[in-house]
């Protein structure tokens, strides 16, 4: 039978435990699941270990003390530089950062999403990847509610028995306790259409023991699946669903909206010291009081100033003359 | 330079030559490349090794004698019963057979399409496919035109390291020489549009060192690419 | 050559004189050009002559004190009830009204978009829209700006020498100095996609010497010609 | 209550009756009831008064004796030259033709579908069209079943008493008794959707007494009114639903197929003599036993060969390198 999995954000968000592994959806700056992070800092949540990467959504975790760790390959945000509260918590030794290959969050996600323990791969022999002074595994290890979630070694070197590939790693497998994607159609059981880039979404749906989807618009189920070859998440995958129009905001979700630059220009700027990341957080986060405050705050003439345009599925900022 | 890779389909298939390791796209009855196994034959291919299901197209191959070995996890046409060639020349002692999990077909694309030279599971530990009286693997190996798109075992089982899974096996990636897939749609110089489901093919267009597409239409890469979301 | 004719609402509601015969697109309260309407308030125009209905955009502009008259066949919100404003002003006798029916709007701007000056039916024969104590066709005419805008006559009745329909009644073609749409998408140039009901849109645009869109989205021309089955 | 449509070619084209006003869907030869058409000559139908052009589809009836006179503005089959059996019988006076101005067809079918018995137009003064001599409305009227589908007057001129234009003319509404519009795809009950121009169709559906819909495809209803905007025709206006794949063939079905050109241009040199003619429509109509056999004698390749392709609806000459 069908179930509805629809919830408000607070409902979602207060299924992640403090020492979950955590994996935010999609990459960098676009169809980041920002409210989701809010609500993860306004519930005050305490060491999360983060995946994959350590950017816009999750240098807010990371600032406000909700992650303690974070295992994957890139630490900036595009064109606005390196992650700022990142920088600093690991200089100050506050938040560890077991670094991989990108190529290894990757594998790591396949492997996970087939149900393997481990890969294969030569990619990253020869990097500081296989330094054994920079492995965190074992600390992170220990950090996690459920140690089985991390690796007990960061990698194994293995003779390959089938192509003669000489010596190749191991690569384990990647695992989350909660996966949180923004999309941009979610029908009620969780079923998802994404737009542009998924990034490596549709495998941590699979290597996470709980999904959860926050949507731009949740959609009648039956219309989804009149056009399967359009959707990338199926139903059977994902836990809960939330709809929260402007739900990615800062960040790019196309076909809704372009990205905020200037907003993203100022989360930088505060961020790069402990009192400015404060002030921010306050401001943004913690001292609003719902969605619907933090819309009223940005202003919806300003929001319609990103809505994205047909076809480009982003907002061209010069374009033929008239459009603004 | 953008390039137009639009050749007839006789042209296509002598790029196949015998010997080849080579697997057919989608499933079953299900959008399969049966014209382009009927010029296979015309073409009076031998020895080809047919690796991920011996169905419809596979079958058509198989009778018109242009197979001598399989390795793959089916070999039946759906609702239509087991696939009669291959049934009789199996029986006739004329193909060799290969049996691995449906697992492994999927694992072992996968594995390729990353790069992969193996990946871990223990989906098929405890069946037939790990009993080494059926591993056919080395003699089918040595019948390959390019015996390195075979792997040197069928399986190798050790401790999983990582997650105290206890023995796993690592499935060899799948590898070809040579990978046929029909499509509904396909631009000019190659993106692809597949309407319905799209089994392995996303992973065994990577796995593969040449792929040919046959096309219901070929129509404008530049009308595709408006729409990637679309494509596969 | 292509000519781009995106300007501010402000530069587009200044094509509006004060005592010009206007339209408003779409119906009731579905698809309104609202924000043009107050705009048309905030410059202050007077003795505006509103066509077709008088609904919430237009109700808006009567309250406002934009209007002096009106000539069409709805003055409600749907719902809501009566247009309140202009029920007051029009029992204050501020505005002056002109009822017609709807089929002579439907026909009206149906012989317009043809460049018909008129068009014969026998629909509203036996109604009070041919009481002459109701005819304020006239005096609208000395209100308006251009008064070959509007009709000489409310209406003539003939016989009908085709069909032997006997007495018909020929409705004068309805002209707009402006009609203001409000729609979905627009390109640059001005092609219009709407969704949902297009109402007289699709005629009226043809009726009226100007046309001011107004559209939720601008989107590249060349977008909306790709599939011009969508546009209207 | 729903009510299925659906009944076999035969079956509809029953219901046109010796001496009916008819109108055939479409232009020259872009999406043109065909097999209709062809049906119409082996049920022997005669008498029939076409309407607004006599082009590809009016000229086999012509040809064939099944239609007596015509009321429109064009005889032509665009660059395959004139209409070949229309100019040979109205040659030798089989075949009365009442000329009207272009415009003229369109106001009369919007007069009809607005149920008007006339509209105004000042369109075609000082033209021929005028001309009494060349009036052949009360001849016609004598050879309607229903002389009432035809006007008592081709025109009237009239003061125009709002506008001060003049004097204009007064141009009957153009009614039929059987309209047949061939479409790409059709409800169970009717509901079409028609893609590329829709010339005349959308009006004169409302201006006949009977409307015959012959489909490429008929698909569920529930599909089409999913997106109303996209559909031209209603189902409370039609009739009857004929499923007819290829049934617009030799002209062209925007985004099924493309114009038969080889076929087209048989046809007008074999109709240019009574015997060729004759030749002609038992090859390809008398003898021919079903659809399914002149789809069978034209060749699956060669109809291959005209099939439309993505984004362009048509068969491009002249393309892209490889593109056959």
């Amino acid at each position: 039978m069908a179930k509805i999995k629809l919830v408000p954000l607070r409902e979602a968000v207060e299924v992640i435990r403090d020492g979950d592994v955590l994996f935010l959806g999609s990459l960098i700056e676009s169809r980041r699941p920002m409210a989701a992070a809010y609500e993860i800092v306004r519930q005050g949540k305490k060491g999360l270990i983060l995946l994959a990467e350590c950017s816009l959504a999750e240098d807010i975790l990371v600032g406000y003390g909700c992650a303690v760790a974070w295992r994957g390959c890139y630490t900036g945000m595009a064109n606005f530089g390196l992650s700022p509260a990142t920088l600093r918590k690991i200089e100050t030794g506050e938040f560890i950062a077991d670094d991989m290959g990108h190529i290894d969050i990757i594998l790591g996600a396949m492997a996970a999403m087939a149900g393997s323990p481990f890969v294969a791969t030569r990619a990253t022999l020869g990097s500081d990847v296989l330094n054994p002074d920079y492995s965190r595994v074992g600390q992170i290890r220990k950090l996690a509610r459920d140690p089985d979630m991390i690796p007990r070694e960061k990698f194994i070197l293995f003779e390959d028995p089938f192509y003669g590939e000489g010596q190749v790693k191991l690569q384990p497998a990647m695992k989350a306790d909660v996966a949180i994607i923004h999309v941009q159609q979610a029908g009620e059981e969780g079923t998802a259409r994404v737009e542009g880039p998924l990034a490596f979404d549709h495998y941590f749906i699979h290597a996470a023991r709980r999904v959860i989807l926050t949507a731009e618009q949740v959609v009648p189920e039956e219309y989804l699946r009149r056009d399967p070859n359009r959707n990338q998440i199926p139903c059977t995958s994902v836990d809960m669903v939330v709809e929260i129009p402007w739900g990615g905001h800062p960040s790019q979700v196309q076909g809704f909206y372009d990205v905020d630059m200037a907003f993203i220009r100022d989360y930088v700027k505060m961020a790069k010291s402990e009192s400015g990341f404060q002030q921010w957080v306050d401001e943004w986060v913690l001292n609003i009081e719902s969605h619907d405050s933090y819309l009223d705050k940005l202003g919806a003439g300003n929001l319609e100033r990103l809505r994205s345009i047909p076809p480009y599925g982003y907002r061209p900022r010069k374009t033929c003359a008239g459009i603004a | 330079m953008k390039k137009s890779k639009v050749v007839s389909l006789t042209e296509a298939m002598q790029e196949v030559h015998d010997g080849d390791c080579i697997a057919m796209g989608a499933v079953v009855e299900d959008r399969r490349p049966v014209a382009a196994a009927c010029e296979l034959i015309r073409q009076g291919k031998k020895n080809l090794i047919i690796l991920a299901e011996c169905s419809l197209s596979e079958d058509i191959l198989v009778g018109g004698g242009c197979v001598s070995a399989y390795r793959g996890t089916y070999s039946a046409i759906g609702a239509f019963g087991i696939s009669p060639s291959t049934k009789r020349f199996a029986e006739e002692g004329k193909i060799v057979i290969d049996d691995i999990g449906h697992t492994d077909v999927c694992l072992g694309a996968l594995a390729s399409m990353a790069g992969a030279p193996f990946i871990a599971s223990r989906t098929t530990l405890g069946t037939d496919v790990l009993n080494p009286a059926f591993d056919n693997v080395a003699k089918i190996r040595n019948m390959a035109r390019n015996p390195e798109t075979l792997p040197a075992k069928k399986y190798v089982l050790i401790e999983d390291p990582f997650y105290g899974m206890g023995t796993v096996q690592l499935h060899p990636a799948m590898k070809f020489d040579v990978f046929i897939n029909h499509v509904q749609y396909a631009g000019e110089e190659g993106t692809v549009r597949i309407d319905g489901s799209l089994v392995f093919d996303h992973f065994a267009v990577h796995a593969a060192k040449k792929v040919i597409i046959t096309a219901e239409q070929i129509v404008p890469e530049e009308y595709l690419r408006r729409d990637p979301n679309r494509n596969q």
